[in-house]
């Protein structure tokens, strides 16, 4: 009984999905308390890094593809990613990740500059899915913690964990 | 005609009713559970059927009967996040959230030390930041205590508490005075991390040579080479020797060996000689060959 | 048996295959140079050899796609030397044709597929000219500017600077025999055919290969030229003496004096016989001045090993007459000396491939690319020093982009173009401008994302030193150096030059390969039966006819 | 008889085309007989077709045949002839080719003629260039070389203990530990830096001080920012500077961009490179009688003496040039063209740009080493 209207919806959200321009990103002050003085070019691009990460997250657990997390996770987050999409792949299913809307805030820079702690409230959609059928849709509100640390031309999420808001 | 119709209507709903029953499928799921432990998921509904955890740290299957709990054993659900559930009977699915956070016990901590190496008497020089993660490697969100200790070969150490926000902690530290390797310990709950800072001289202070003939030539050294709080300076840095004469000159450099740099060079009388270690100039001498 | 695959150019050829293979319709390859278009070679072979892969593999298909041309010529060649020769001298031509020790050199040393098919090809649509100017008619017409198409597909060259070779000795002879007999013409009519056939097989040229001419008007040759030994003058340098005179000749060189002797004195072999002697002595490369004073700027672009491989072709139909009579008048005691000197002509470059091989470097690239493919290293560029032509071999196994390649004509990195070296790989034999291209581009390394560099000859290594590149691995028990410079950005797309747009890439996917079967199609709509070659005693003088060649 | 004519006038033609081609060689054929003046060898009616013919020969290493032709060739051997010309050990010489010779005759007479003769070596580390004085005499009619044998230098037996120092660095593995404790970089800093212009483009100059107690491996890139903000090039110090950087040494460095001039640079960008690399604290060089010459022509002289017992086999010479207020006006280089052999000095010339020689009131230089492994010496 479900299942149909539930293909209904995402059958309507997936071209909603596709006519969204992108998620709604909203920057806060950085509260750091005194670890380390952010310049602003290091917080763009911390920034910009991130909501990237994003889109490698989303391609490469909607494709089942691991590689694709290479340039955007490393260590720890790339680690549980890869696992998970092994896991997806053994199970046969695929997700689809949404990000409607991401409210962040800079919140540690640590004083040997390497690395970068942001956390992140973020709305978004989980469509679990076997081949083309959707198993299930989840709209999730989340807090994510995120450390990031410097490659040699970009900030690489290293730890990637959600707690619920 | 309206019996007829009660009748009809009482048959059908007794037809209808196993697949009403059927169709009550639901299931219980934990608001939050710590990563790692055990738990089940009560469900209802009867038959065979699936139980799917989907979440960017893990994705895991079960085959259930429905109408029973599902015990997930500990360890099998261990990264800390968001994860959605999907009860499934083949026909109909029921969906829910829960979250998975992190044990609050710490097993490993990333402690970044910085610099490995660092001239002696800085303030603030040293800077130590430290993660704590569960047995999982979740990231421990909780405020937890962790003291940072930095024990010279010489002098008093350093000790400072902190308690981490976000799983986080840092601390900031001075050189000692002597050189030397010193031990920047972290400790939070039972676990510890170590890293070793090389506390090194600083420039050359107070070069000097002297300069004694050598056959042709003038075998040229310097005294022990020290900075200005008098450490010696490590053996292998450069000193430079230069001899003046006549508009022409000869130069070498020479690695310092147990604190003093030596070389023999030809040197004609009336050459002036000059010593210097980086941007350090040291002393000069007018060579008169003797 | 796998022979051919060691010869210069194969892995060159199956690197332009392999690209066809997985990307067909897109000729824009980003494995050499940071990008550069496939328009820039006729891809007729190639994409022959693509397509066979798909069932035999890359190698198999490589060898597969070159024995048909030389059969293709064997074919070719009976028919060209018919239209000179009696049929039985035709047929000596044609089995010396496979013999030949040019044919042999571009086979198993030079590895000029290309060369051999567009050969092969244009031997083949000789006749078909020949017919149209000295009788007309809409078959010999449409099957000649056909052929003519499918061989500008293989290679162009033949056709740019061979024509005046071949052709102009088939006009003369039908000018000459207008007149001869019952489908008389007139030498205004023959020149007229001959000029509709060039406009008209121009455009079809034109329309088959035009992403190639795009390309060639956009960029004209403007590099500096690239140092080829063909252009030496072989008595001063006799190892090249050796190498390109010596061994495609073989044999051969024995036969000249008659070819010429002959040639001279039959009327109707005189066009074919100056023919030979001007592609002979433009053969001859740096040895007369004869070639620059014709080609001028473009003697340093062409290559004269093919050159010398056409005036052999152009030999044939003579030197199959001095077989057919020598076997005619000495049977088995000039066939065994004549198969004896066929073996050596044949086997002698063969030989000498391996005795000198151009191939020298025996290297597993495999590890390299191993090493190039993991741990995000190809998110760098690299190239090579000291592979030789293993360089195209990498290229097909790693996904990692070079700055370097083998294919110097479409190649428009600015430090690569201005000092006429040929690749980085061999500089050292490019002195002083092959040198001058490797500190420019080490000079440039953060500019083109290069960050590797793999070295199979220390030579190199003080320049590396000096210029900052560190020696972080090695590969093949220490055979292979791996020096790295710190700091280096890593590689982004980068386009010198134009990428060819999509219709291009369709086209190019179509039209050769297309042209090749539709020439192969036309060939089987049968001809109209007449003598268009020589009579029977072509073979005996003007001025002497021999008794005992009568009687056979 | 028309057709033995045409045979006979085609083989002549031929013949003809041929030898023309042989005496009056194209540029391709020249290049590939060894380029410079060609492989076609004269005869030695004049003292500078001798000089031309032995730079022929050891261009197309025919070097018996070079030794043979030489008037002197009693008073040493073959072998020695070789080695002079080759170098004695691996050098930037024994790679080298010899792409020309200039003979300027000093003074002549019936019998005998003094020539300057500069050869003109291409390496792979660019060209050089060795001038010798050779004399060349007069045997009947023809001249021969008269060769300025230098002996391959004779190092007494000797034990040179060498105890220098050795870094060695252990990384912590390449296993992604984050945290875990790595060395960290040495800490270099420019000491100096300072633009010139001149007619090839903008120069970057300066110097570069290793301020820590380790080895490291240097570079020094620049961006050179418009007016306008943009970017108007990046270069690197390539080989102008020493990559290998003991504690408290000093590296010049220059960094050319070419097609630059400075009024249109409104900023200069600097970025010091360096890494931790194992290294060893020998050889030691020194740099004896450096001399700085305005006249005949600018440059500084000196020579290279190795006070340790491994033969260098390449070294680069790099000087910095400054003005009376301490300023950097120039740095040059230049590599030595044989081996340093322990304690045998071997001269050097670094040139000066002749606009900039009053300027230059005084000096210092470096050398920059490399020996490959697993050099025979």
């Amino acid at each position: 009984m479900i299942r149909h209207p539930l293909l209904f919806g995402c059958a309507l959200a997936l071209p909603l999905t596709l006519c969204a321009q992108q998620a709604s990103v909203q920057v806060q002050q950085p509260d750091l308390q005194g670890s380390r003085q952010l310049e602003s070019l290091t917080a763009t691009s911390v920034v910009r890094d991130y909501l990237q990460s994003w889109k490698a997250f989303r391609a490469a657990l909607d494709r089942n593809a691991p590689r694709l997390l290479d340039q955007a996770f490393v260590g720890t987050a790339r680690t549980k990613l890869s696992d998970t999409i092994a896991e997806q792949n053994k199970l046969g299913i695929h997700t689809h990740y949404v990000d409607r809307a991401h409210r962040l805030q800079i919140v540690f820079y640590s004083p040997d500059g390497l690395s970068i702690q942001l956390v992140d409230h973020v709305t978004y959609d989980e469509q679990v899915m076997q081949g083309n059928t959707v198993l299930a849709m989840q709209p999730i509100h989340a807090r994510c913690l995120v450390v990031l640390t410097p490659s040699q031309t970009s900030w690489q999420v290293r730890i990637f964990q959600a707690t619920a808001e | 005609m309206s019996l007829v119709r009660c009748l009809l209507l009482a048959g059908s709903a007794l037809v209808a009713s196993p697949f009403l029953l059927a169709q009550s499928l639901s299931m219980n799921l934990p608001a939050r559970v710590a990563a790692g432990s055990a738990f089940s998921v009560p469900t209802s509904g009867s038959g065979p059927g699936t139980l799917t955890i989907v979440g960017p740290g893990q994705a895991l299957r079960r085959n259930v009967q429905l109408g029973s709990a599902v015990a997930l054993a500990a360890g099998v659900l261990y990264n800390a996040g968001e994860y959605v559930a999907i009860l499934s009977d083949g026909s109909d699915s029921q969906i829910g959230l829960f979250e998975v956070t992190a044990a609050q016990q710490p097993s490993t901590l990333s402690f970044l030390a910085e610099p490995s190496r660092l001239p002696v008497d800085l303030q603030n020089g040293i800077s130590g930041t430290v993660y704590l993660f569960d047995v999982y490697h979740n990231l421990i969100v909780s405020p937890m205590p962790v003291s940072f200790d930095l024990s010279a070969s010489s002098g008093p150490s350093q000790t400072r508490t902190v308690t981490t926000r976000y799983g986080v902690g840092w601390t900031r530290m001075n050189s000692a005075p002597k050189e030397g390797s010193a031990h920047f310990v972290a400790h939070a709950g039972d676990v510890s991390s170590t890293r070793v800072i090389d506390e090194v001289p600083g420039d050359p202070c107070n070069l000097s040579m002297t300069a004694t003939p050598d056959g042709v030539k003038a075998k040229l050294q310097t005294a022990p080479v020290r900075d200005c709080s008098g450490n010696p300076v490590p053996d292998g840095t450069v000193v430079t020797f230069t001899a003046s004469y006549n508009g022409m000159q000869s130069t070498v450099d020479v690695p310092l060996k147990k604190d003093i740099a030596q070389v023999e060079m030809p040197v004609p009388h009336g050459a002036t000689i000059s010593v210097a270690s980086g941007v350090v100039a040291g002393n000069q001498i007018r060579w008169s060959g003797q | 048996m796998k022979l051919p695959l060691k010869s210069y150019d194969t892995n060159q050829q199956l690197f332009f295959a392999y690209h066809y293979l997985h990307d067909w319709w897109n000729p824009w390859n980003v494995k050499w140079f940071t990008g550069f278009s496939q328009t820039t070679y006729p891809p007729l072979p190639q994409q022959w050899t693509a397509i066979l892969a798909h069932i035999v593999g890359l190698q198999y298909a490589y060898m597969l796609v070159q024995f048909v041309a030389i059969l293709l010529l064997a074919v070719g060649m009976y028919r060209f030397a018919a239209i000179w020769v009696n049929e039985r001298a035709a047929s000596f031509a044609s089995l010396a044709v496979v013999l030949l020790g040019s044919e042999s050199f571009l086979i198993y040393n030079a590895g000029q597929l290309a060369t051999t098919w567009e050969a092969a090809l244009y031997v083949l649509a000789l006749p078909y000219l020949y017919e149209w100017l000295r009788y007309g008619g809409w078959r010999p017409f449409v099957k000649a500017v056909v052929l003519f198409a499918a061989t500008c597909s293989a290679h162009d060259v033949i056709i740019i600077f061979g024509t005046a070779f071949f052709t102009f000795p088939l006009i003369a002879l039908a000018i000459m025999e207008r007149e001869q007999g019952e489908e008389k013409t007139t030498g205004g009519a023959v020149v007229a055919r001959a000029v509709a056939v060039a406009i008209i097989a121009a455009a079809a040229i034109a329309i088959v290969l035009l992403p190639y001419w795009i390309d060639l008007f956009r960029y004209p040759v403007t590099q500096t030229p690239i140092p080829h030994a063909s252009r030496a003058n072989y008595l001063l340098t006799p190892f090249w003496g050796t190498n390109y005179f010596l061994i495609p000749w073989g044999a051969l060189m024995l036969a000249l004096p008659f070819i010429v002797w002959r040639g001279a004195h039959v009327r109707r072999l005189v066009p074919l016989m100056l023919g030979f002697w001007a592609c002979f002595l433009v053969g001859l490369g740096g040895t007369t001045p004869v070639a620059l004073w014709l080609l001028h700027r473009a003697f340093y672009v062409l290559t004269f090993e093919r050159v010398a491989y056409w005036a052999e072709l152009l030999s044939l139909p003579i030197l199959g007459l001095l077989c057919s009579e020598l076997v005619a008048r000495f049977r088995m005691k000039a066939v065994v000396p004549l198969v004896v000197l066929a073996a050596i002509t044949c086997g002698l470059p063969i030989a000498w491939a391996n005795y000198q091989p151009t191939n020298s470097i025996n290297l597993d690239v495999g590890p390299v690319a191993e090493w190039l493919n993991r741990g995000g290293h190809d998110n760098y560029r690299y190239f090579t020093l000291g592979f030789g032509n293993n360089i195209s071999r990498l290229s097909i196994e790693t996904n990692a982009n070079t700055v370097d390649g083998e294919w110097y004509s479409d190649r428009r990195l600015p430090e690569l173009m201005k000092y006429g070296g040929g690749s980085l790989d061999n500089s050292k034999y490019f002195v002083p401008g092959g040198l001058d291209a490797l500190r420019a581009i080490l000079h440039h390394a953060d500019r083109y994302g290069l960050k590797w560099v793999f070295v199979h000859d220390p030579w190199y290594d003080p320049l590396l030193h000096f210029a900052g590149w560190r020696q972080v691995d090695q590969l093949e028990y220490g055979a292979i150096q791996v020096w790295s410079k710190e700091a280096v950005p890593p590689a982004h797309p980068m386009v010198f030059g134009v990428k060819p747009p999509a219709w291009q890439g369709i086209m190019w996917g179509i039209l050769p390969v297309g042209s090749s079967i539709l020439a192969f199609l036309l060939v089987f709509i049968p001809d109209k039966r007449r003598q268009i070659g020589a009579s029977e005693d072509v073979g005996a003088t003007d001025e002497t006819i021999v008794p005992e060649r009568m009687a056979s | 008889m028309r057709g033995a004519v045409l045979a006979i006038g085609i083989g002549i033609v031929t013949v003809v085309l041929v030898a023309i081609g042989t005496i009056w060689p194209i540029p391709s054929a020249i290049y590939f007989a060894g380029s410079g003046n060609g492989n076609v060898l004269r005869a030695p009616s004049a003292p500078e077709d001798a000089i031309q013919n032995l730079g022929i020969r050891i261009r197309l290493h025919q070097l018996p045949a070079a030794y043979n032709s030489l008037a002197n060739k009693a008073e040493f051997t073959e072998s020695d002839f070789d080695q002079d010309v080759t170098g004695f050990y691996t050098s930037l010489r024994t790679q080298a080719t010899l792409e020309s010779v200039d003979a300027q005759p000093l003074h002549q007479s019936d019998d005998q003629a003094d020539m300057r003769v500069r050869f003109h070596w291409i390496t792979v580390l660019g060209p050089y260039d060795d001038t010798r004085d050779i004399q060349v005499v007069r045997n009947g009619n023809r001249w021969q070389v008269d060769w300025p044998l230098v002996r391959r230098p004779s190092v007494p037996a000797q034990v040179i203990p060498v105890n220098y120092l050795r870094w060695d660095v252990i990384y912590s593995g390449s296993t992604d530990e984050w945290g875990s404790q790595n060395v960290a970089g040495p800490n270099v800093r420019i000491v100096d830096m300072r633009p010139v212009n001149r007619a090839e483009g903008v120069y970057v100059l300066g110097e570069l001080l290793n301020n820590d107690v380790v080895p490291a491996w240097v570079d020094v890139r620049a961006t050179l920012v418009g007016k306008d903000g943009n970017i108007l090039g990046r270069e690197d110090s390539f080989d102008m500077i020493s990559h290998r950087l003991l504690p408290k040494q000093v590296t010049p460095f220059r960094i050319h961009f070419p097609n630059v001039d400075l009024s249109q640079v409104a900023s200069i960008r600097m970025h010091p490179e360096s890494i931790l690399i194992s290294a060893s604290a020998d050889p030691v060089v020194e740099i004896l009688n450096q001399k700085y010459n305005v006249q005949p022509i600018a440059s500084l002289t000196g020579q290279l003496s190795d006070q340790s017992g491994q033969t260098v086999n390449f070294a680069h010479v790099l000087s910095t040039f400054y003005d009376s207020n301490g300023n950097v006006v120039w740095v040059s280089d230049r590599y030595i063209g044989r081996a340093l052999l322990p304690q045998s000095p071997v001269d050097f010339t670094v040139a000066v740009p002749e606009d900039l020689a009053r300027k230059i009131s005084s000096e210092r230089t470096i050398v920059a080493t490399y020996s490959p492994k697993g050099v025979e010496l």
